[in-house]
């Protein structure tokens, strides 16, 4: 069970962003849902390799005991990198709405429709 | 010489890349030295997509290991038999898609020298224009599944970033902000895939992945998973709403462009039905789920076109309903794979769609770069306002209406003949599919002559001169290109869809590839 | 020489089954004002009134409206005359197979049939006169509602052919003409057929712009429609065009329907030489090509009045599209049990 | 038999384009024929080349001109319970979008759990 907490986590954190993009009436939360996704994504990549007592892979003469797998990782560090220019992109549009539209309510924010 | 041509695969994405970061700096020194520079990486680019069309029709299936001692070692001796680096594998089918997606790029950039000309922040266009490209030749070409969302990721930003490029009172950026939402979850989606996959089966290459699959609980999450956050890449109803938002308030160039890179998106799509889960899967289920996807695109989409009074957005809406004849192709090819069927009609309704998909990339280009050349005069993109234009803009109208006739499937158009090949392939799988067709494809001349009425006849409102010549030759390389493939339709089946088709369809030939034996 | 033969033939082709198109078609256009008149009691021109009438129109001025754009506008006409007379080049005219047999079936017929159309409501938009606009939509929206049953009942006899010669080209007309649609169905198919029958001759009037579906046209409400701006030999084309869309339509109907010669029946009593049973079955074609288009053409507009324009999409869309449908599971339903 | 050259096969049908185009263009020349029979002339600069307006005083040229939202009122007269629920759906509401995606892709995955793998 304690083995598993990870993946609950992964879930829950999943689902909180899935909920502040389907229901949060703000443009600046619904980023943050996406932010939350992000990290529920990395946090489960992360854990998949993750091997109890194991040691860091970045030994090129590492001792003979378990290590984490380095793939997820490298996998990880990737998915944050694209994640935090995600991030910053979709801010940025939101500093510009706000200053075209004087809201950032998504009900306001759909000049865009039909 | 030999050497080289082996590298065909991995300059195809780096030079854009690479090209893409240097334009900034070239636009520093010179303006007419950065078209210059630009034009030359999408030539060059398009030059190495046909080298590669040749390399793979005539060697087979060419794979190309990022970082490897050779450039063919695709399991290393002491690897346990994983490929462990990332891996570029590169059929018939991805040489199609990276011609197609080299080809509408090369001719809007052309375009876009004159209809971006003096916008601020020129050159950063440019280097968005090029990641862009990148991004799609990466999707198509990658036989890696990380890999493939490392360049989702390339090309949605990119394209997120051009879709906002003209603020336009940040109408644009609204439509930027929505597909950059709904692109990112559907990445993040998708790496939630791989990352089970990976916890599964220790491997991301696509073809090790299939060759270890057992179908268990987890893998049927993973086939909705990635099955539906491709479909809304690729813009398929009811997963469409991103797309008239984008494609409407894009530059005209971008629009074009952003066909092909959802077109990318429909790539991997199929990728995934065939050589990821293929037979093993029950292909019924996919195939329906493809079929399903493309009638309600067709028929949703190309009802909304017809109330539209955007030009922009009623392409867009065009855009989702043509990919359904792709689906509807396609998925009839997948749904009757592996039966008698399938070489009875199932091969040419899929050689129908892929067909289909060259086709609509070159008009529905076309079309979007018409509609950029009448905004790029009129300054307006509302069909109320438009009108009489082709007292004036001659080419344009010519462009537009050779555009328009492609696109709803008017002989001797190219349009006319991928829809032919599915009208009477889809037809024995169920009746019902082709009469949608057909009567999609009317309901999409209708609203083509709604545009045309609206835009381009009519007295003469306005005193507008007829577009610059960079323009005029981007729209008249994907005319030609339209005739060309709508009158030689065998040439195409023979050297580019008829492959394709076929390596989509083997998918053992697909993992042998990567993974050796037979 | 063989390729010489070849090209003499291509280029020949067009002449011959255009001239045929032509003539044939006054012909008809004439019969149709004389019964028309008959019906409603009076005498009626004579039957060579439709070529006076196209010299006539040879005659006059040809104006182009300064609102029209000017190279459309002329092209138009051509178009779809030049489009309408290959057309006939891909149907069976009498006892001869198509002249381009082998290399357009029924898919592409019916995207042929489209261009003349498409080329005529481009010319009325190109006029730029409210009316003509008018009527050129109106023409696109028949177009929108014509389609779905017709491809409906294109696609369901097709699928029958499949179904019953796996090995032929269900699409091909020349399959249709060789192995009669009537000859191939139980009971159930049979209802279907005619049904599809009923549909297609509907369909074909919509095609022909005629009453009751002369939406497009409607002197009555919008002066002639697409044709408003048109005079002089523009206006003559778009005459004789409108002549070999009749003889087009009809020859399609008789194909896909009554592909029946009569010289078969006769050869049980006579001995008939070759040239005289093909002339005998090329006459027997044009009284079938008659009778259609009196059908089609004649009868509906003395029996019907115009609809409007929802009305002709809830028509074909809503009844002609259900029983269309119908028919298509009838035939479905006559394969899988054999009745 | 005519042109076997370039005959696009399809699995119940074919097309030729070439061949067709070629009998397009005599066609053309036919009717090109009997339409240079005719009168060219007109009289440029008077009244009938004026549009048809009935009747009617037209004071513009823009009044002339037949906009975009007015074509095809038959077509969606006849379908509006159909265009009111599209359009319903179509909100630009970006909450929605992302519920979309994400409702299908629970459906997809009941129907990939049901029916996803062969049995």
């Amino acid at each position: 069970m304690l083995g598993n907490l990870p993946y609950i986590t992964v879930v829950i954190v999943a689902g909180i962003g899935i909920y502040a993009m389907m229901w949060k009436r703000n443009l600046i939360k619904v980023v943050i849902g996406v932010s939350l996704l992000e990290s529920a994504v990395n946090l489960f990549l992360v854990s998949l390799g993750y091997r109890a007592g194991g040691v860091a892979p970045i030994y090129t003469n590492a001792p003979s005991t378990k290590m984490v797998l380095p793939t997820p990782q490298a996998l990880t560090l990737t998915s944050i990198v694209i994640g935090v220019a995600v991030d910053a992109l979709l801010l940025s549009f939101c500093v510009v709405i706000y200053r075209h539209y004087g809201t950032l309510d998504p009900r306001k924010v759909r000049r865009l429709r039909g | 010489m030999t050497e080289f041509i082996h590298h065909i695969p991995a300059l195809i994405i780096v030079i854009p890349l690479l090209w893409g970061f240097a334009t900034p700096l070239i636009g520093r020194l010179s303006k007419k030295g950065m078209y210059a520079w630009v034009v030359t990486a999408l030539a060059i680019t398009e030059a190495l997509t046909i080298a590669q069309i040749y390399l793979v029709l005539t060697q087979g299936t060419q794979v190309y290991v990022m970082g490897g001692a050779t450039y063919n070692t695709t399991i290393p001796p002491d690897s346990g038999g994983i490929p462990v680096r990332i891996i570029l594998t590169v059929d018939a089918f991805s040489a199609f898609m990276a011609f197609t997606a080299a080809t509408v790029t090369l001719a809007g950039g052309i375009y876009s020298i004159t209809s971006e000309e003096g916008t601020s922040g020129e050159s950063m266009y440019y280097t968005l224009l090029l990641l862009m490209l990148s991004g799609m030749l990466g999707m198509v070409m990658t036989g890696d599944l990380f890999n493939f969302f490392v360049f989702l990721e390339i090309n949605s930003l990119a394209s997120a970033g051009l879709i906002a490029y003209r603020v336009g009172k940040g109408i644009s950026v609204e439509a930027a902000f929505k597909y950059a939402i709904i692109s990112s979850v559907g990445a993040l989606i998708y790496l939630f895939g791989v990352g089970i996959l990976y916890g599964e089966y220790d491997a991301l290459n696509l073809a090790m992945v299939a060759s270890r699959m057992q179908f268990t609980g987890l893998d049927k999450v993973v086939m909705a998973l990635f099955t539906v956050a491709l479909a809304m890449k690729a813009g398929s109803v009811p997963l469409h709403y991103w797309v008239p938002d984008a494609y409407g308030k894009a530059p005209g160039a971008i629009s074009a462009i952003l066909v092909t890179a959802s077109q990318a998106s429909l790539y991997a799509l199929f990728r995934v039905c065939f050589s990821l889960f293929g037979l093993g899967s029950n292909t019924l289920t996919t195939g329906w789920f493809l079929i399903s996807l493309g009638l309600l695109s067709m028929f949703v989409g190309v009802t909304m076109a017809l109330i539209q009074t955007d030009i922009k957005r009623l392409m867009a809406y065009h855009a989702i309903s043509q990919t359904g004849y792709m689906l509807l192709g396609v998925g009839v090819g997948l749904a009757t794979l592996g039966t008698a069927a399938f070489s009875q009609y199932g091969l040419q309704a899929m050689e129908g769609g892929i067909f289909h998909i060259i086709n609509h990339a070159m008009y529905k280009g076309l079309l979007f770069l018409t509609a950029g050349a009448v905004i790029y005069r009129l300054g307006t993109s509302d069909l109320n306002k438009m009108g009489g234009l082709a007292h004036n803009m001659k080419y344009t109208t010519v462009f537009f209406m050779i555009g328009a006739l492609s696109i709803a499937g008017i002989p001797p158009f190219n349009g006319f003949a991928s829809k032919l090949m599915i009208y009477e392939s889809t037809y024995l799988f169920n009746p019902i599919l082709s009469i949608i067709a057909i009567v999609v494809s009317v309901l999409t001349l209708a609203s083509f002559v709604k545009v045309f009425h609206s835009a381009f006849m009519g007295p003469k409102l306005y005193d507008v001169k007829e577009v610059p010549k960079a323009m005029l030759v981007g729209m008249a390389i994907l005319t030609s290109l339209i005739i060309l493939f709508g009158l030689f339709p065998n040439i195409a089946i023979q050297y580019l869809v008829g492959p394709a088709a076929k390596a989509l369809a083997n998918q053992a030939a697909y993992i042998s590839s990567v993974m050796g034996g037979a | 020489m063989m390729y010489v033969l070849l090209a003499l033939y291509i280029i020949a082709a067009p002449f011959i089954v255009g001239a045929l198109g032509i003539l044939y078609g006054m012909v008809l256009k004439g019969i149709d004002r004389k019964l028309t008149a008959r019906m409603q009691g009076r005498v009626g021109p004579p039957l060579r009134q439709p070529f006076y009438d196209v010299l006539k129109l040879l005659e006059k001025e040809c104006i182009i409206p300064e609102n029209a754009v000017k190279w459309l506008f002329n092209a138009a006409p051509l178009i779809a005359l030049a489009a309408s007379i290959t057309t006939l080049l891909y149907l069976p005219i009498g006892p001869f197979p198509p002249l381009f047999s082998g290399n357009g079936d029924l898919i592409v017929i019916l995207y042929l049939l489209e261009v003349p159309c498409l080329a005529i409501l481009a010319g009325g938009f190109a006029a730029g006169s409210p009316y003509s606009t008018v009527g050129s939509q109106r023409e696109m929206v028949l177009m929108i509602s014509c389609e779905f049953p017709l491809a409906a009942a294109i696609i369901a006899l097709a699928w029958k052919y499949s179904s019953i010669y796996p090995g032929l080209k269900a699409f091909s007309l020349t399959t249709f003409v060789n192995n009669p649609i009537w000859n191939n169905v139980g009971v159930l198919g049979f209802i279907g057929v005619g049904i599809l029958l009923i549909v297609m001759l509907a369909l074909s009037t919509s095609g022909l712009g005629r009453l009751p579906f002369d939406i497009a046209e409607a002197g009555t409400e919008i002066s002639g429609g697409m044709l408003v701006e048109y005079t002089g030999r523009n206006l003559g084309i778009l005459y004789i065009n409108d002549a070999v869309r009749v003889v087009v339509f009809a020859t399609l109907i008789n194909a896909m329907f009554f592909p029946y010669k009569l010289s078969p029946l006769i050869a049980n009593y006579v001995a008939l030489p070759l040239a005289a049973s093909l002339t005998i079955d090329f006459l027997f074609y044009l009284f079938k090509v008659f009778l259609i288009a009196f059908v089609t053409v004649t009868l509906m507009r003395v029996a019907f009045p115009r609809y409007r324009v929802d009305d002709v999409v809830k028509f074909y869309w809503g009844i002609a599209g259900l029983a269309t449908l119908a028919a298509l599971i009838l035939i479905v339903m006559d394969t899988f049990f054999g009745w | 038999m005519v042109g076997a050259l370039n005959t696009y096969v399809t699995p119940s049908g074919f097309w030729n384009p070439i061949l067709w185009l070629i009998a397009f263009l005599i066609s053309l020349l036919l009717a090109y024929i009997i339409w240079s029979r005719g009168e060219k002339s007109y009289k440029k600069e008077t009244e009938q080349v004026k549009p048809f307006f009935a009747g009617n005083v037209i004071e513009s040229k823009e009044r002339a001109h037949v906009r975009a939202h007015n074509i095809y009122w038959g077509f969606v007269e006849a379908l509006r319970p159909y265009y009111m629920a599209l359009k319903r759906i179509h909100t630009g509401d970006v909450n929605d979008y992302v519920a979309w995606f994400i409702g299908v892709t629970s459906f997809m995955l009941i129907i990939y759990f049901l029916w996803g793998v062969k049995p």
